[in-house]
């Protein structure tokens, strides 16, 4: 059954709210009231829940199973940060009321920066950058502003052919040029392409550790010291650090400056695209150059946050957003990391690590690797097993749908051939795992024997079939829009 | 640990059919020196140490609700209904991804749907995108989406913008193509500085940046700026930083703006301390694919039922790379969507009255601090927000009011460092605030001047 | 997709909950520690989440959709309801700490006696029944009481023939014989019989009004005075008080006991089956009779309860639960209340007629209407719309669920031949009413035209097809044995 | 009104469907002088006025989480984990109705089918039913199923049995054909209570009521009071009021019990000043028959696919009416949903851990106890509770203590009046009590006595 919107069912007159009665007044509102109609519809609480409800029963989330998502780390996200992120002391503090009255807000603040600073090796972090992305910019903008301070303004970025997006549309944003490194067949930055480009043009250079095709990068120092012999700056996309926490500090690796998307690997739940939240550790070369606010301690040793440039000789950066970044998310992620304790961490890293490697193992022999050789946290497969079959990597995706799964990460990496990387995390246990494992075996199978069929216009038993994207971007409806009217 | 599923057992068992001895070999790319390093941090606590120790640092704070509350300029104590936070807090919504496969995320994709037609309706303009990190950050993407349009650099931003996003629209644009040119404060004339933007237009300009109601809660119509900027191909684009205002004032679209972008918090959405908030993003039918963010559109399933789909990505950075209109890649999914509950609650019947009950809170308590020896309120126009001139240290009024437990509001100071503001405290009044917290504010001012 | 049972995914292994290490240390259990198996199986969060979250899915409840349940009043429930109950000074308080350090929890259990007393016009409320029935017993009890009281015992309760199965198993509980009234042809009760069987032995007669067909007892005053002319008390069944909550106050009509569901007509959520509640008001003739705990004042104006029967004299008929009642339930109920006011209230039980008359004058010529006049907030259909077309009352109703509702009550009330009990309920919109009131149609249109297949073997769209009940009740499988071992 | 969905306009519309005039029409049969009644009580109310009402109600009152709380007595201050809650407040879980549509109810059929194993597991008995409204009703449906099963109507109640239970017994069964003989309570010698419940039964007898760990915290094996029991052709009824001690204890049902009944609300469940609770009931498989309340059964759908319906429920009222087995028509179903989820994650495992960490805690509460002067620990084996024989008045003593927020336990008074036990105070000790509680009570009560 398909939901009606609610401009379908709702009215401008109805109303789920009530309010006082005001009486008459003369409004001080300049003259400038709202004459016209304003056209949102209102629906009493009872057809609220249930519009929303049912829109929910059709959305697949971590809570409803396997979430196999490469790069995106849809774990667990436990209820508990939920009720800690809603205690009134928390959720209904505002960013500018009197420092005084905020004190354990800010310290709360001071408490995830050292989780993040210990976990890492590396001195001083800026936690108010809104998402990834926002990071990375945090990041690069400080690496431009040292090389600046230096007086040595430099022009390029490099990253590898097999970076998230975000890093070259970051770089650019700051005004560098990007070269691409190419990658190894084994799947790892080609070294040697790498020094060969270190020219005094290079501002930095952006990896990802673990890799996007979800494989350590094992000459990652050898690296670093050549970065740091040209003069230039190792921003590491934390993107993956799920991989590695409790296990590895990227400050002993070299990296000068890692975002992490707090929200995925400190288990905020995804929210159907956010928001996060992209805190980034710099190293003692860039640590001048971090941005506002950040937290300060007064004489009588109370906390502060500095909001504000100095007028002379600030080396920061400037301000990332209004106020001091996702709270909501500092919440989250530090009763996450106390519940876990350090060895927990370490676990989940162990078990997410596991877990894929486990699912290649199983699978190897049915689907296609990209490469031959223990994985991280996620495993990549080719389309070379769908090679004839007439099966897609999307058909395949689509497939799993049907098999009461989220479909993998496809077509990302680009450096591998229509791919699919699989990251079970951590949450996932062996039965769970054991499940998975005999659906793809079986589809597997089932392509390779020649059933198109139950791939081509998969999926069949989720609540809608394929849909139309082509239709919707040639002609784009992006509102409701009454056409009775 | 709760959290984890595999026993030792199991552990062993998947090792051996990976083919490993343990764990550790699955690391063998990590030099060996760098290898399960020691970190000084504490082990894992139970769900109730955890609670203890947060609840803890909870308790430091003074939250909104439990005492007079004053606080405004960019973030606002409303009171959220409850089934908003049920909803948004179903699995199903709270668990999902962002919707790449729409077969399986109807429900997040009609919601943006419909969250974008509300903000369309509520600025006035054709469209909106599925939301932005806040509203700061949405106007450094505004500017750079002027520059995209008009192929002109110069943003002029209005000295009544609020300080934050003008910093933000300074750093996020220092190493872009944009030329910023930031106006000076006027909290007491505010028609003066509208007057100031209107002269700065000039052929050069790519777009102009005002805030209404301004931060200092002043309350004008901008279409003579637009009428200003559109002869000079320039776009205006109209800041918020209280939705709220939208039922009661004249639509920005009215006013003739090019691009309205604003801080959708106090609708679905808590203080949170500053965040995660909701960036609300919305221009007309022609710039639609110079928008940055996401964008949901309608189409068909291959059975003919009516679907959404995340459409127009091209504009993308998982597609453009280097080449994208912005780097950002997520939206705030989960704030939209307790916007737009809230909006479906309210509706138009009820987004007029909650304006109309801010206003006249607002406008008792200008009345009450009126009447005090030795404050005036600034402020002709209004909707929600107050700025008072005091004689004497505004940062030391509301320390010595926040000891009494009054939480009062933002001394200029703080706001506007270093410019003649420290006598000024910026006020805002909702639905939330009782006649007794009016008295014990009035009381507790008199007290302390 | 079938979900497997917590045995079939869990191991006695495995935890979801993590404790403070313990040293060793020496117990003092008195040799009797448990030493055998109790093989409870256990799930890590994640998949405990997943696990009910799946399970949830299976079922229907009001924030699906229309919820046409008759007599059971399945009505909007409020999450403002949850919210409040849950607030720590309601939800973590013990029932035995001192009274001092619960005044507010005794205050809210006074303002809602303030409520229930004068929304019915009638002086006291006994507050501790924990649903309807236990609400009868509790009524009936109070009426032996007094009887034995007056040196008068008594050995019959009088109960109409459509009575809910409660009624004469609470009199029979009491030691009653129960004699069944008849109903006349249009629903109501037959006073001239009611009349004719009042004699010396009768202690009580048991009504429900309005009554289980939908229909207010007009002659319901002459019936009181006759009740009370002859000794006998007059209980009422307030099942039905949602439909005149805020209109008529029952102790204007000279009810002497009323028990509320408090769940239902004040909106606790049902909840799968309860908890409930049910409170009991009193006529001054009962009011001596009522159980323990009670609310005092002591003399410096503070709350206390009265816990105990005195030793002498005391005419108190006892205690029916350890402790003081559904606290949580008050809540919830007055929270409802001081939502909707009095004048919501009202609002809320004409709503709630109005949807069923409209239900009812809409679907009167496609369905068999009962009894031919207004109804109360129900609205009753017999089977003769199905006669000849080898549909069932009972296939029908699962026909609904195809149509994405629950069905209606079923077979209840007895007097009615395969009777359908709607009550939409005041939550429901026109917009919904009308679409529920197309699919009747649409149903009964089919069920006329000959299209039995649509009936026979519904629902065809639900998570399962029809349950072996008779297998189930044959050879009773009610717990889990793992088979393998 | 926020709940209700008609506008007026709707009402009019639908009265003209049914062709009355007025709402009022439709209420003709209620005679006209008792119709629209004037009644005294306030009208609507805001969300935000009636949150701000309630919670200042809530603030009068101590919660056990804020303070060091050792109060039991039948209701346990345990910590519940915060996926329990979110779970249950499912819409789907939260609004179903009573699982009669088993096509659309399997999520609540499952779960009480998982529920009834669990508590069979716990008790040690064959099977459970879906749940009772509390432990104290539970007992008098125990009551008088063994004067089914018997046929034979004399109850012997232990005299360490929960005064609260035996009064809730006495009352139910007061016009039933059962006779209940209650003994008299002996906090310091719980032997010789049992013994004399032991020298209590002949062949008249029904059943034994007794309770394990006693309303003193009292640790016994059951077992010689079984085999007297069955030696007269009489079921041993077992209590308990703490659920979790049979994660330590040895089962009701390995010690010959043939009924057990008890309280659940320790797992999963808030004090909630006494109630929601949830009542847990078992028996032997030969007994279901005679088994009050509803059960849950496996069977499977026309497709053959493994499904659960309410089954036996011939016995029950709306079948039987003044025939049925008891007059209980609802159980404690979301009590018992939130049960079952934590059980799930406890395990036994975690059940056992659970209880061994209340009994360390409530050691080391009797070993700190037991070194003030003037104060005497009765128990030598116990679970999570003991009490105390103290010199003074312990109501007095209780009083004193809450003054300085510490909320000690329950005065012996208060649950036995007039039994010269207003010396005795009842203490329990969960997980969630710490060690500075523990030396805040023991400071406390040397100040004060």
């Amino acid at each position: 059954l398909a939901e009606p919107l609610i401009y379908e069912i709702g009215s401008t007159e109805l109303t789920g709210v009530d309010f006082e009665d005001l009486e008459e007044f003369d409004a001080q509102l300049g003259g400038v009231e709202r004459q016209s109609e304003i056209g949102c519809a209102g629906l009493a609480e009872p057809d609220v829940m249930r519009h929303y409800t049912r829109l929910s029963r059709r959305n697949y989330g971590i809570d409803m199973g396997v979430f196999p998502l490469g790069s995106c780390t849809m774990k667990h996200n436990p209820r508990l940060n939920e009720k800690i992120a809603r205690l009134p002391g928390f959720s209904n503090v505002h960013p500018l009321q009197p420092m005084s009255t905020v004190q354990g807000a800010i310290e709360l603040m001071e408490e995830l920066s050292t989780w993040l600073t210990r976990m890492t090796n590396m001195p001083v972090v800026a936690l108010s950058p809104k998402a990834g992305a926002h990071g990375e910019l945090c990041g690069v903008m400080a690496m431009r502003k040292a090389h600046e301070a230096k007086g040595d303004a430099r022009s390029v970025v490099l990253c590898p052919e097999s970076a998230h997006g975000t890093n070259p549309a970051t770089a650019a944003f700051c005004g560098y040029k990007v070269k691409a490194i190419p990658a190894k067949d084994n799947g790892r930055v080609d070294m040697q392409a790498l020094i060969a480009s270190l020219d005094e043009t290079v501002a930095a250079v952006m990896l990802t550790n673990p890799n996007t095709c979800g494989l350590f990068e094992n000459e990652v120092r050898q690296i670093a010291d050549a970065i740091h012999d040209n003069g230039s700056y190792f921003y590491c996309d934390g993107a993956n650090f799920n991989a590695i926490a409790g296990k590895v500090c990227p400050g002993d690796l070299g990296v000068d400056a890692m975002h992490f998307n707090l929200h995925k690997t400190f288990s905020t739940p995804h929210g159907g695209g956010g928001p996060g939240s992209g805190p980034v550790v710099f190293s003692d070369r860039l640590k001048d150059y971090v941005p506002v606010p950040y937290i300060v301690n007064d004489a009588e040793g109370k906390f502060a946050l500095k909001e504000w440039l100095e007028i002379e000789g600030d080396t920061s950066f400037g301000r990332l957003t209004a106020f001091h970044g996702q709270m909501g998310m500092y919440t989250r992620a530090l009763t996450y990391m106390l519940s876990h304790g350090i060895d927990g961490i370490k676990q989940a890293s162990e078990d997410a690590v596991l877990n894929a490697n486990y699912v290649q193992a199983s699978l190897k022999e049915d689907m296609s690797l990209a490469f031959d050789s223990y994985c991280m946290h996620e495993c990549l497969f080719d389309d070379g097993f769908l090679k004839d079959t007439g099966v897609t990597t999307l058909d395949f995706a689509k497939a799993m749908i049907d098999e009461g799964y989220h479909p993998m990460t496809m077509y990302f990496p680009l450096v591998v051939h229509g791919a699919m990387l699989v990251e079970p995390t951590e949450s996932e246990s062996k039965y769970n795992l054991d499940q998975f494992i005999r659906s793809m075996k079986g589809l597997a199978a089932e392509a390779k024997s020649g059933n198109k069929q139950r791939f081509l216009a998969a999926p069949y038993h989720a609540p809608y079939a394929r849909l139309d994207e082509t239709l919707a971007a040639r002609k784009p409806i992006l509102r409701y829009e009454n056409n009775e009217s | 640990m709760r959290y984890l599923p595999l026993s030792d057992a199991d552990r062993q068992d998947m090792l051996s059919t990976i083919g490993a001895s343990n764990v550790d070999a699955l690391f063998s790319d990590v030099p060996a020196e760098f290898l399960n390093a020691k970190i000084d941090l504490p082990t894992r606590k139970t769900e109730l140490e955890v609670e203890r120790h947060m609840s803890k640092l909870a308790a430091k704070n003074t939250a909104a609700g439990s005492v007079p509350f004053f606080v405004g300029a960019g973030a606002y104590h409303h009171h959220v209904p409850s089934s908003v936070d049920h909803l948004i807090q179903r699995g199903e919504f709270l668990t999902a991804y962002t919707p790449y496969q729409p077969e399986i995320a109807q429900g997040t994709l009609q919601v943006i749907f419909e969250f974008q037609t509300q903000v369309a309706q509520l600025t006035g303009m054709d469209v909106a995108n599925a939301s932005m990190y806040d509203g700061s950050t949405g106007c450094a993407e505004a500017i750079m989406m002027a520059r995209r349009v008009t192929r002109k650099k110069k943003a002029i931003l209005a000295g009544n913008l609020h300080p934050h996003y003008r910093e933000v629209c300074l750093t996020q644009t220092q190493y872009t193509d944009d030329e910023l040119v930031s106006q000076a404060a006027n909290p007491s004339d505010p028609e003066a500085e509208l007057q100031a933007v209107i002269d700065a237009i000039d052929d050069t300009t790519s777009c102009v940046l005002v805030q209404n109601p301004d931060v200092f809660g002043n309350v004008r119509d901008l279409t003579a700026v637009a009428e200003k900027a559109h002869a000079h191909k320039a776009l205006l684009v109209a800041v918020f930083t209280e939705v709220v205002s939208l039922g009661a004032l004249k639509s920005p679209g009215e006013m003739g703006a090019d691009i309205v972008v604003g801080e959708g918090q106090s609708i679905g959405n808590g203080l949170n301390f500053g965040g995660p908030y909701v960036g609300l993003f919305a221009t007309n039918q022609k710039y639609v694919r110079q928008m940055p963010g996401r964008l949901c559109g309608q189409t068909v399933d291959a059975d003919g039922k009516r679907g959404f789909v995340l459409t127009l990505s091209t504009r993308e950075q998982h597609i453009r790379r280097e080449k994208a209109t912005s780097n950002i890649c997520t939206n705030s999914g989960l704030c939209a969507l307790a916007f737009s509950i809230h909006m479906s609650l309210l509706g138009e019947k009820g987004i007029r009255q909650l304006a109309m009950v801010n206003h006249k809170k607002t406008l008792d308590l200008k009345t009450a601090l009126n009447s005090i020896e030795g404050v005036e309120v600034l402020n002709k126009a209004f909707f929600n927000e107050i700025t008072l001139r005091i004689t004497g240290d505004a940062t030391d009024v509301v320390e010595k009011l926040a000891k009494k437990d009054i939480i009062a509001g933002v001394p200029g100071g703080r706001l506007f460092p270093n410019a003649g503001l420290d006598d000024h405290i910026l006020l805002a009044a909702t639905e939330c605030v009782t006649d007794d917290d009016i008295a014990a504010l009035t009381a507790g001012l008199k007290e302390v001047l």
